[in-house]
Order: C-alpha cells, then structure tokens, then sequence
C-alpha cells in the first residue's frame, strides 16, 4: 500500500437536516408563505415617490444616464448600419436600459456581469467597447472577447442557458470563500426553459450570490407573456425557490435601481440569490429580422413606447438639476463622436489583415492544437493560397457558390 | 404545376398534411401568427386556428417532450425547433424516448412524429444558427433522418415523413429556402425515407452530397465536365439515416471513386459512415481513397467567415481531381 | 397556380391578451397570491379527523386496500427473489402505496396513468399482472408492454422526463376536444430537473387536465430534501405555474384520495392541472443496490417507518368494519397464491423460446424494418447459428467472455 | 506499486488531484456521503468536506451548467454524471458553452472541466444504463474524449483530464471497474491525451478497440494465436477525440488488415471515423475491407439479451477470420 491510498476512507453518515417537520394537527391550513412585492418609484411622467426615493450621488446618476443614453444612441446607429447591410442581423437593446443600468451599477470590478443580449448599457458600463459591440453582430468572434480585467461573460445566445455559469460563478465564490456578487439577465421567454429552473435552484441550495435579473418585455420574438405562462408574475417564481422575489416597473431606473441595491446587499451579506423581475415592453422588432405587425397592434406598442425609461430619467435629471439642457446637448455630441469613432475603427478594422484571417477559426479552439486540427488549417490554408493564385488570373471570386 | 421556392413547398405540405389529416398538428416557437421566424408555417394559423397551430412557451425539451406525448396519445405532431443549433436542448427526449417507445413496449405504443428545424450556414447568422450534426441523429437508433436539397423533393419527403409510423428528423438546408423555384406539381407526392436519388448520372466518379451542399456539388460537376471533361455522377443521399446503402455501393461499383461533401463537422460525421460502408461492400472496386468535402472540426465560424468553413465547388473539384489522379 | 397554395396566406394580428395591469399607484405593495394548504386526515394511529373524512364507498375501500397489499406483498417478494438472484436491481416501492392508489382509484380506465417507477400498487390497479412487474425487472423489454386496452405509460428510467410525456397526452386531451385526465408522478429529486418545470409549465398554459403526484419520500437516492431544494415545500412550487398546489400527508391514503379527487374534478371541468406533493419516506433503500446506511440515520428509518401507509390504513378499515381480521387473513392467502403463480409462470415464459429470442432486439424498432439492420439482423442470426453448432461440439458456452 | 481495481485507482487518481491542487471540485449526484453508485468517491467527502464534494440537485444540466461557470470562474470541476444514458441532459451546455468558450472569446476565457460517466454494459443494469455513445462527443469540436481500459491508465488519463486547459470527457467502461486488479506505480503518473496504445505487437491485423471492449479484442488475440497462429497487433485507443491517427495508419501499413471493436451503434460511430482515416491515409496498404464489430444500431437490450448486443471474443475472431482470409 503506497502512501496515495492511506485516508479514511469511511464518511460519516450525514446528518440529515430536517427543515421539514411534520404537521400532525389535522385540519387542512394553509402553509405560511413569503410575500412578493412590486414596487415603482418614478412614474412615466416623472413624478417620483419621495417616500421611496433612493439616495444616488449625482456622478452615479450621472453615469447611469450616460451608459443608458449611449446604448441607446448606439443601438438607434446600428439599427440604421443593419438597414445600409453594414452589419447583421441584432437584437436591439433600446428599452431595456433601465434595468440593464439599474442592476449592474451596483457592481464592483471584480463582480462578475452575465448578460443575454439586451444588455447593451450594461456592457458599455462595465469596459467593453462599442467597437466589440460593432465587431460582434457583424459576425467577428473578436467581439464577444471580453475586456483583460472585466469579469463579464460574452452575450449569450442559446437562451437561458448562461443562468447556469452565473449559477457556477457564484457557487464558486462561496465555495473558495470569496466575496463576489453575480448579475445574469433573462427574458420572460428564457423563463420557460428548464436551464433557468435549474439554475434558480442550484443558486438557491447552495445560497450563491447571484441577482436573477428578469427582462420581462412580454414577447418572446412573437409569443406574448399569455401563451408563455400561467402565473401572473414572474417574480412568484422566487417562493418555488425560496429565495427573495420582487417585480419592478422596468422602465423604472430607481425602482431597479432600489431592488437591485437590495438584492445585491443580501448578496454579499452571504444571503444568496434573489429574482428581480423589470416590468417593460420591446418596443423594437425582436431583431432587425423581426416583423412585430404580424403579431401585435400598434396601440399597445404606442402605449408602452411612451413608459420608456430614458426619456422618464432624463426629466428627473432636469427637474433634479443634475443635467442642464445645455449639457445634455453636449453630451449627446460627445457620445455621437465617440460612436462615429467606433464606427470607423472597427470598419477599418473587419478588412484588416488580423480580423479576416478565416485560418482563426483553428487557432482559438484548444489551448494546444491537435494534430489533425492542424492539418485541417493546413488543408484550407493551401486551399486558399491556391484560390488567391487563382484569383490573380481571373476577376471571378472564388466564394461565388449559390448561397 | 406551379413553381415555387423550398419555403414554400415546405409549407404547401404543412398545408396539404393538415387538411387531409386532422391528427397532424404544428407546435414550436413562434409558429403561430408570426408564422415561423422563416415563415415556413404561413398561413397556418389563420387556415386550422389555435388548436392545430400551437405557439409554445420558449423550451426545446418541452416541445419535444410533449410532441411525443401527443404522438402517443394519437395525434400527429409535427414540432419545429427554431434552429438546430437549439435541438440539443431536447435531445434526451429524442434519445429516451421518441426513438425508443416502439422497441420498449414490444410495438405496443408508437411516436409518429416529426422533429423540423431549419440547419446549416450561408444566411449570415449568428452563432448557434448555423449548425450541422445530423449525424448525432443518425446515429440514434431508432430515428429517421431526412434533408430535401430543392423544393419538389422537400414537399415530398415531409409528406413521408408526416405519414411515417416513427419518428423522423427534417432537417430543413436553411441556406437553400429562398435560393431557387422548382416545378412542384399539383397532385401531393411522397418521396420514400430511405431511397436516395442519382442527380445526374455519370461514369468517372461519384460525388455523395445533400442538403445545401449539393448546390456545391452540382457546380463541381458541371466544372469538371467543363474543365476537365470528366463525367461523375452526383448522388442526392435525401435520407440520412438509414442510408440506401445500395444506391451508393452500386454507383461505386460502377465508377470506383467517390468523393462525398457536406457542410457538418468532419469526425463521425456523415461521410465516416459512408466510406465505411463502402470499405464493406465494395472494397475491390475502389481505385483511390474516398474523400471527404467537409466542415472543419470546429465550431462554423461567426458569420464574417462561414464561407471559409462551408465545403464550396472550388474543394469539391479539387478534392475530386485528386480522387480522379490517384 | 393550383388549390393547394389557394389559402389565405396572412393570419390576423393576435389580439394579445394582456393579463398584466400596470400598477400605476408607486408605494411598494404586495402581489396577491393564492394560497398552498397542508392536509392530514388519518393520521399515524389511524386517528381519523371526521369533519374531512371522505365518504368512500365500501368496494372502493377494498379495491384500494386490496393494491395497496398486493403492491406490498409483491415487493416483499420481490426482495427476496432479487437476493437470491433471481431478479435484478430494482427500485422499491413499499411506503408509496398511499400516494400510488389514493389518486389512481379517481381514473377511469380511459384516461391516462403515467408513472414513474415506485407507482407498483397504481399499475397494478390499473390492470397491469404481476407477471409483467417481474419480467421487466428482470431485463426484458415484455415487462414494458402496456396491457391491451389499458392507457399507461411504462416505468420511466430516465427521471423526469415522463412528465412531458403526460403533458403532452393532457394537451392532446384538450386539443381534440375529448375528455379525459392524465395522472403523473415524480420524486422530490426529480422536482429539480428541467423538464419537471417544463412540464408544469406547458400543462398550466395549455390548461392540460393534467395531476403532477409528487412522491416527496424526502430523498433521491442519498441526497436529502435540503440539499435538493431550498423552499420549504414543493407544494408551493404550483404558485411558479398558476396552478392549484396542495401538500398532503402521503401516507395518509385518505389525504392523497380527497387531495386528488379535488385535482381529478378540476381537471375534468377543464380547469387546467394541479400539483399535489405527498410528504412520505423510502423507508427502504433507494434500490436493491443501494446502502442507506451511508446517509441516514436509523432513528430517522425508524421513525418515518412507523408512520407508513399500509397498516394505518388497515386500523382504518378494521376500525370501520370494513373488514374483520379474518377476511384479512384470506386475502393475504389470497394475494399470495396471486403472486406464486405469477413467479411460477414468468420463470417459466423467461426461458421459452419467444421472450430468450435475442433477435428481438431488432423487431420492434419500426414499424418497417430497414435494410441495413435486417442485415446486423442477420449478422446476429448466423453468429448464434455458429455458436450454437460450436457449443453442439464443445461444452464452453459461447458469452463468456470476462463480463 | 499498490495493486488495485479501476474503481480504486480512479478514485485515487481524484484524492490524489485534489490534494494537490485545491481548486479541483467534485460535483455530482450522491458523490457525497453516499460516494458515488459506484463508489468512485469514496473517502473524498469526509476527507476534503463539503466545500470541495458537492453532492447536487438532481439536473445534469445544472451540474454541466455550473461546472462550466466555475471552470470559467478559475476552478477545476470534475463533475459525475450519475450514468453515462443521462448525459443527454447537459448535452447543450457541453455543446454550446464548453467546447466553445476558448473559441469564441478568441482565447481570453477557457473551460477547464472534466465530466467523467460510467458507460456502456455488462452489469445486469436498467434501461438508460448501459448506452454508449461516446461518438456524439468524438463528433463535437472543442471536445477531448478519453476511455481507460484498466487500472494504472485509468489513473493516469484522469489526472491529464484533470490537469488539461481545456474540457475532457471522461468515460469509464463500468463493466471493469472491479473485473481485474493490476499494479498502479505509487507516484503519480499522467498519460498524454491523444495518444494511444499498443498492447501487443503483431504483424498480421490490427485490431483497434478501447474501454471494455479491450477485454474482448484482447481474448479474441489470444484465440487467433492459438487456434490460428496468427498474430494480431492491438491497439488501445485510449483517446477517442482527437485521434492517434498517426498510431493506427502505421500499424496498419505493416499489417494490410485492421478490426475495430466498440460496443457502441454503428453507424456513425467510431469505428466508421477510424476506417475513413486509414482510407485516407493508407489506402494502398489496405488488403481487405476493414470491419466493425460493434454494437448494433439499436437501443442496448435490457439486461436479459445485452451480451448479444456487446461484442464478445467470438464475434472478434469471426470478422478476423473473415480479414485474414479477404
Ligand atoms: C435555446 C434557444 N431557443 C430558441 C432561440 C431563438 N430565440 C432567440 S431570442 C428568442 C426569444 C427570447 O425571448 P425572451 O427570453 O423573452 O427575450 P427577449 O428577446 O424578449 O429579450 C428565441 C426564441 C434561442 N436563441 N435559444
Ligand atoms: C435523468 C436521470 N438522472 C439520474 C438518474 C439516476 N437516478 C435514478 S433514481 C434517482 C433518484 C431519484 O430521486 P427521486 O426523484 O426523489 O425519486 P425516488 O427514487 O426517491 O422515488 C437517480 C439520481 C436517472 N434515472 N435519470
Ligand atoms: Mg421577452
Ligand atoms: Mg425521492
């Protein structure tokens, strides 16, 4: 027997915590249940609850509006580059700022922030460029490279399955004793995928510090929240797991911005995870392939279009004496620069030498490539020369096939 | 007669399906009044109404997991799965059950079933929407696996596939939906699962492809002949699984080279299969190693570099050049 | 143009149904939700509370007594055989019987039972022979074969995933029109699985007449409740799906039979479906196979043993004269003379000719069988041909190889 | 030296990982107290506590699903799925997330995880026990795949599972895990991914097998010679994905003939990967086809039939007969 095998090698019998005791009293009660709240604080007529209101500093407040504002201003270019075919087809995000700002403000650096994909504000918050941004939705892997130093996941497209990782995330720094805090996003849509169940659970079990942010815009691409559930809110879904569940006017930014806070605090406090559901509408097409007449009317589109969150915080801004006009004004110049900057950078960038190297695709996928992966690249990479040989005799491309 | 493109003979066999039998259903995501994000259920909705056109909650393992409740109960669902990238989601339901009821209940209960999703590149898609693993479904058994290459041949499959007593993967080559119109004639037709078709016939070789690749390969034969005058015949496989083995060993017998083109990863995949099985049947009569025109093992690459990754006729005609002078 | 393409080809725009007000008025406030109840009747003493005690018709108690025995006295036997070698690993069901028959008894024989694998007293019942419990525990596929006429699903291996299966089947239900329920099962460790919530969700969307039967025996193997879940109670997960949801004493036969007829009655007034969670214990052993020990104390065993189901329910019935010690003395000899005879017969069918054929691993997998596996078919065929010639010559026998 | 079983050495191979390196993790169902079905954990719960032996919810998806974020998070989960039939459950978060992370984030993030399973049959086991389908994850970019054949590299594979950069499937031929015992070395040894084996020398045909088909292949050698006197080479893949192609081609050159044994389906497994390479690579050294014993394409029989669904010595020496005499 070596020295390997010399540990004890009998656990003890686990000593099963009972939380559940048995009822003997016979009569049918009910069973004592948490309470799930809605709160709303600024109104879409920016009249604010004194009472609720949340105490921000003005450079926070000055931030949060910036990022949403330049998400915006991003997402409203992009959407006019997709229409000229220079870029793919995306998903907006306009809309979604408030909660997308609201929640992840309140993360240090060294949190971690696990998006879906409408969480622009969000990503521009924490490092990423808008040339990742741009990179990313026209087809370049190089976008979805998050920042050095930024603990950020990519936008994730299989849905709901990122809930997982930002489950795991946060489980490990519970289990390495680390101080962290997690914030992943989700649609009302992703709720329904079993990815998403599991995930609340495991975050729960294990009190793992993550914020479950629920993005419910009330579409999925064209399904409505009707034929997407039953329940009347998602924020019920937190009593399945016994965590904390709250709904929030979504277009709210101090709502979000309150439940977050809250959320976050419990977090770090070793209190584990919470569900915040956001209250808001797409009003945007799913994504730029997206015809939304086909499935719902314009007056319920209008009627939501109006509760959008910028316009509301920039009121309250205003009247708060935070932004003058004038400095909103030049505020939107300075973010059309630096997304007209962006824009030239990375169209520069795609033709460069770097960026349209097709032999990449091999290059990231192990740490050390196999032999046979090498002589995959080997194969295109001589199957390329030879087009380009080619190529210098006649005008015709080589990619020329049908599709 | 009339001509139309494959999304629409896609869904012109939706129609007729459902029309001459009640049983069949359409489920899946945003197949309602959206009419499927590539509009393959047009016109469904509004024809058979909310109780044969199913919007379902946004959960690939709830859509295949109740499909075949449904398949079982007596109905005829016909699922789709927005993109096969997504199909993984429900793959145990497939695995553990929809390939298995039959065999498990000694032929007592059945899952007449179809599994749709649009697969493959060359749309400009993001990731995930551009995948190609049918050969994770051709190698469960207990499955079927069929992909149309143009828009007769995709009405008639479905057709077989809907009334097919087992469970059948339709595999739509997304790529193609829109790329061309075809003669579809009036009257409904099946195309029987498990029989391939020789596109063109020919004498120096064979070219094995389906789905969107064969647009590749047919290119490939018409610059060989061109270029090199060189006759090969071109294999349409249309079912995946079970493969007609037949077709394929006798063209092979016939030209004793082969080379075979699809756009999924290489290892395990498609061609594998087929090589190994002609290595069985007609060991003697191959002159020159059968190759392979296909994805690389990596994931498809973003969109700005599919076409690097997708099998063109450039790699099937040199591929073929190098069979024909080995 | 022909007919085929003559239908109109633009559907109308959905007329969304809005089920969610916006709360307009700011002060956070509660969310209204419904309520989740506990139900005891018949406790461990065989204490009856009169003011819920159902009024169950006389056969109707025998029936369910008579399944519950069999149930019992089968496994028992089953044991046995099983430490002889005479049947493989297999999943206790004793300590179940309670939630089994107090909601199968409500089906009518054309709806539909969709168990699990601890639901022997339900299949039973519902018309399934001994026989076919025996031969399926013991490797072959023929124990699977729902009897003729009879709407079940077989015992479901892979955890969970059944529940979609009778989703789907209540969904059909309501799609055609036909009346009908479809009753379900799953443990407390299957609650954690994805498409447990897949399930529960599709079911409360499409209103399928559908009864999620919970077996909380308060572990999945070794793991315990509070490592599976954080909520107090699986009952309370019904609130996630807009559902009815009821926790009910699972040993308690009355309990599960007043909690499932109010589910049973629901559904068939097409009320959509209910969640019922019956608190029990696997006073046994996961299976065959498995050491409790290892995880749990005997106090514990010891404990929820005395609180099973089968002998509260005989007091019961003593109690009320429903039957005297006598008639259960004869039905003990009677049910035991059931059970031999089915030993007898399926050791007998296990070596005919029919159910040894190894060929039959290729018959049943469609409808029409393939080329290519008529051919692995034959490959089979004329292998054993082979060997059995060989063995003709030689005593070895051919399938010894190391495992 | 210690001799012991494959249970006991991949266990210690896992004590012996997290001892030396803390942020190895165990996750899994009952792999706690309870130490595993198969008691692969033993010990470990009650030696590193429940911070580092995470017994889970009852959802693969979730343990893949966590796994990968504590990967990504900076730790080494080694996570068990329970039987190797369940692992379609998580099969999305393998395919969409782990194989994929390095890839799309072009380097900056990676998931280095093990998810080990026992798979395939020969224990008298339940429907969804016993399948073995290794393939889907051979055909899956950005996937390694190993599978031991005894106790010292089942020791060793899992240590270089454990300590690679990037996602290892882990897949333990449960039918050894207490057939033999043999002499494990007592310091730690690791075994290069990639690179297979030969177990013995021969020069008539090679036989290429791995997991517990090995015993099979190895008695079917020892036939041959006997009963024939013929002399096989056998390879023990040992790595599914990616291939020693370089390892199996040359052996081939020298003997002309090959055999590949596996128990999983045929079509599109294995076996046809490895045929469809030495085609490739060494078609004019091929002498006769080459052939597959395998599983058959259907679901594994319940228990009372499965050795006629696994490939027995038999069945190996018949299809070598069938090659040498080509
Ligand atoms: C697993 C999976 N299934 C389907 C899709 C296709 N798809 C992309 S977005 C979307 C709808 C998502 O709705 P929701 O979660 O509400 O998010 P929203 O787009 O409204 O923000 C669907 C079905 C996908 N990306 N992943
Ligand atoms: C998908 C899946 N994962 C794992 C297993 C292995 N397994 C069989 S039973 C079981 C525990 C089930 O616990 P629970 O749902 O509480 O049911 P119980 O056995 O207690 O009745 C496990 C993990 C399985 N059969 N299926
Ligand atoms: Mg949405
Ligand atoms: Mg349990």
């Amino acid at each position: 027997m070596t020295n390997y095998v010399k540990y004890p090698l009998k656990a003890k019998p686990n000593s099963v915590q009972q939380s559940l005791k048995v009822v003997t009293a016979m009569p049918r009660k009910p069973i004592e249940l948490p309470q799930i709240e809605y709160m709303s604080i600024l109104d879409e007529d920016a009249v604010v609850d004194k009472a609720l209101e949340p105490k921000i500093a003005e450079e926070e407040l000055k931030n949060i509006y910036r990022y949403m504002l330049l998400a915006r201003r991003t997402d409203e270019r992009m959407l006019m580059m997709q229409r000229q075919g220079r870029l793919g087809t995306f998903p907006q995000s306009s809309g979604h700022e408030a909660i997308s700002m609201g929640s992840c403000i309140h993360l240090k650096k060294s949190d971690w922030h696990v998006p879906a994909y409408r969480e622009l504000a969000g990503l521009l918050y924490r490092g990423w460029s808008i040339d990742s941004t741009l990179l990313y939705w026209n087809g370049f892997e190089e976008g979805a490279r998050p920042p050095e130093g930024v603990n950020d996941l990519p936008v994730c497209v299989p849905i709901a399955s990122q809930l997982l990782h930002a489950a795991g995330i946060g489980m490990g720094m519970n289990l390495r004793g680390e101080k962290g805090v997690v914030m992943t996003y989700f649609g009302d849509g992703a709720s329904s995928e079993g990815d998403t169940h599991e995930a609340m659970n495991f975050a729960a079990v294990y009190q793992a510090p993550v914020v479950f942010m629920c993005l419910n815009n009330q579409y999925a691409i064209s399904v409505p929240l009707s034929k997407q559930m039953r329940n009347a809110t998602l924020a019920q879904r937190a009593i399945a797991y016994g965590m904390p569940g709250i709904r929030v006017d979504g277009n709210d930014v101090l709502a979000v911005y309150v439940a977050a806070k809250e959320a976050v605090e419990r977090a770090r406090a070793g209190e584990g995870p919470t569900l915040i559901e956001g209250l808001t509408y797409r009003f945007t097409p799913h994504t730029t392939a997206d015809d939304p007449k086909r499935y719902r009317s314009e007056e319920e589109c209008n009627l939501w279009t109006k509760r959008e969150p910028l316009n509301r915080f920039k009121k309250y801004l205003l009247n708060k004496g935070v932004y003058t006009e004038a400095q909103l004004t030049a505020l939107e110049e300075e973010l059309d620069a630096e997304i007209k900057a962006a824009i030239a950078r990375t169209e520069a960038a795609a033709v460069s030498e770097e960026l349209s190297n097709p032999l990449a695709m091999f290059d990231y996928l192990y740490a050390d490539m196999p032999p046979y992966l090498n002589e995959q690249r080997e194969e295109l990479k001589s199957h390329l020369e030879k087009q380009k040989a080619k190529a210098g005799k006649s005008p015709q491309h080589a990619s020329g096939t049908a599709r | 007669m009339a001509l139309m493109n494959m999304a629409k003979s896609i869904n012109l066999a939706l129609f007729e399906a459902m029309e001459r039998d009640e049983r069949v259903i359409v489920m899946g995501e945003d197949v309602g009044p959206d009419e499927g994000v590539f509009r393959i259920t047009e016109g469904l909705f509004h024809k058979f109404g909310e109780k044969r056109v199913l919007d379902t909650p946004l959960a690939e393992s709830g859509i295949v997991g109740t499909a075949i409740g449904m398949a079982m109960y007596g109905m005829k669902p016909v699922c789709e799965i927005q993109f096969s990238g997504f199909d993984y989601y429900s793959f145990h339901q497939l695995e553990c059950h929809a390939s298995r009821f039959r065999n498990r209940t000694r032929g007592r209960l059945s899952v007449p079933m179809v599994m749709r999703a649009p697969y493959g590149g060359g749309i400009r898609a993001l990731e995930h929407h551009s995948e190609s693993r049918e050969a994770i479904y051709a190698h469960t058994p207990g499955l079927k696996v069929v992909i149309p290459s143009g828009p007769r041949n995709a009405r008639a499959l479905l057709h077989s596939a809907i009334q097919d007593p087992d469970p059948v993967i339709y595999y739509e080559p997304k790529a193609i939906y829109r790329l061309f119109k075809e003669e579809v004639p009036e009257k409904m037709e099946t195309l029987p699962i498990g029989q391939s078709n020789i596109v063109k016939e020919g004498k120096d070789l064979t070219i094995i492809s389906y789905g969107a690749s064969l647009r590749a390969a047919l290119e490939a034969v018409e610059l060989l002949e061109e270029e090199d005058g060189v006759k090969a015949e071109l294999i349409d496989l249309l079912t995946i699984a079970p493969l007609d083995a037949t077709l394929i060993v006798e063209s092979i017998k016939k030209t004793g080279r082969a080379v075979i083109v699809h756009e999924g990863p290489r290892t395990c995949g498609l061609g594998a299969e087929v090589v190994a099985r002609v290595n069985e049947a007609a060991f003697l009569y191959l002159e020159a190693p059968i190759r392979r025109v296909t994805g690389f093992d990596t994931p498809i690459p973003y969109f700005s570099k599919e076409r690097f990754y997708l099998p063109d006729a450039e790699r099937v005609v040199a591929a073929c050049r190098e069979t024909l002078s080995f």
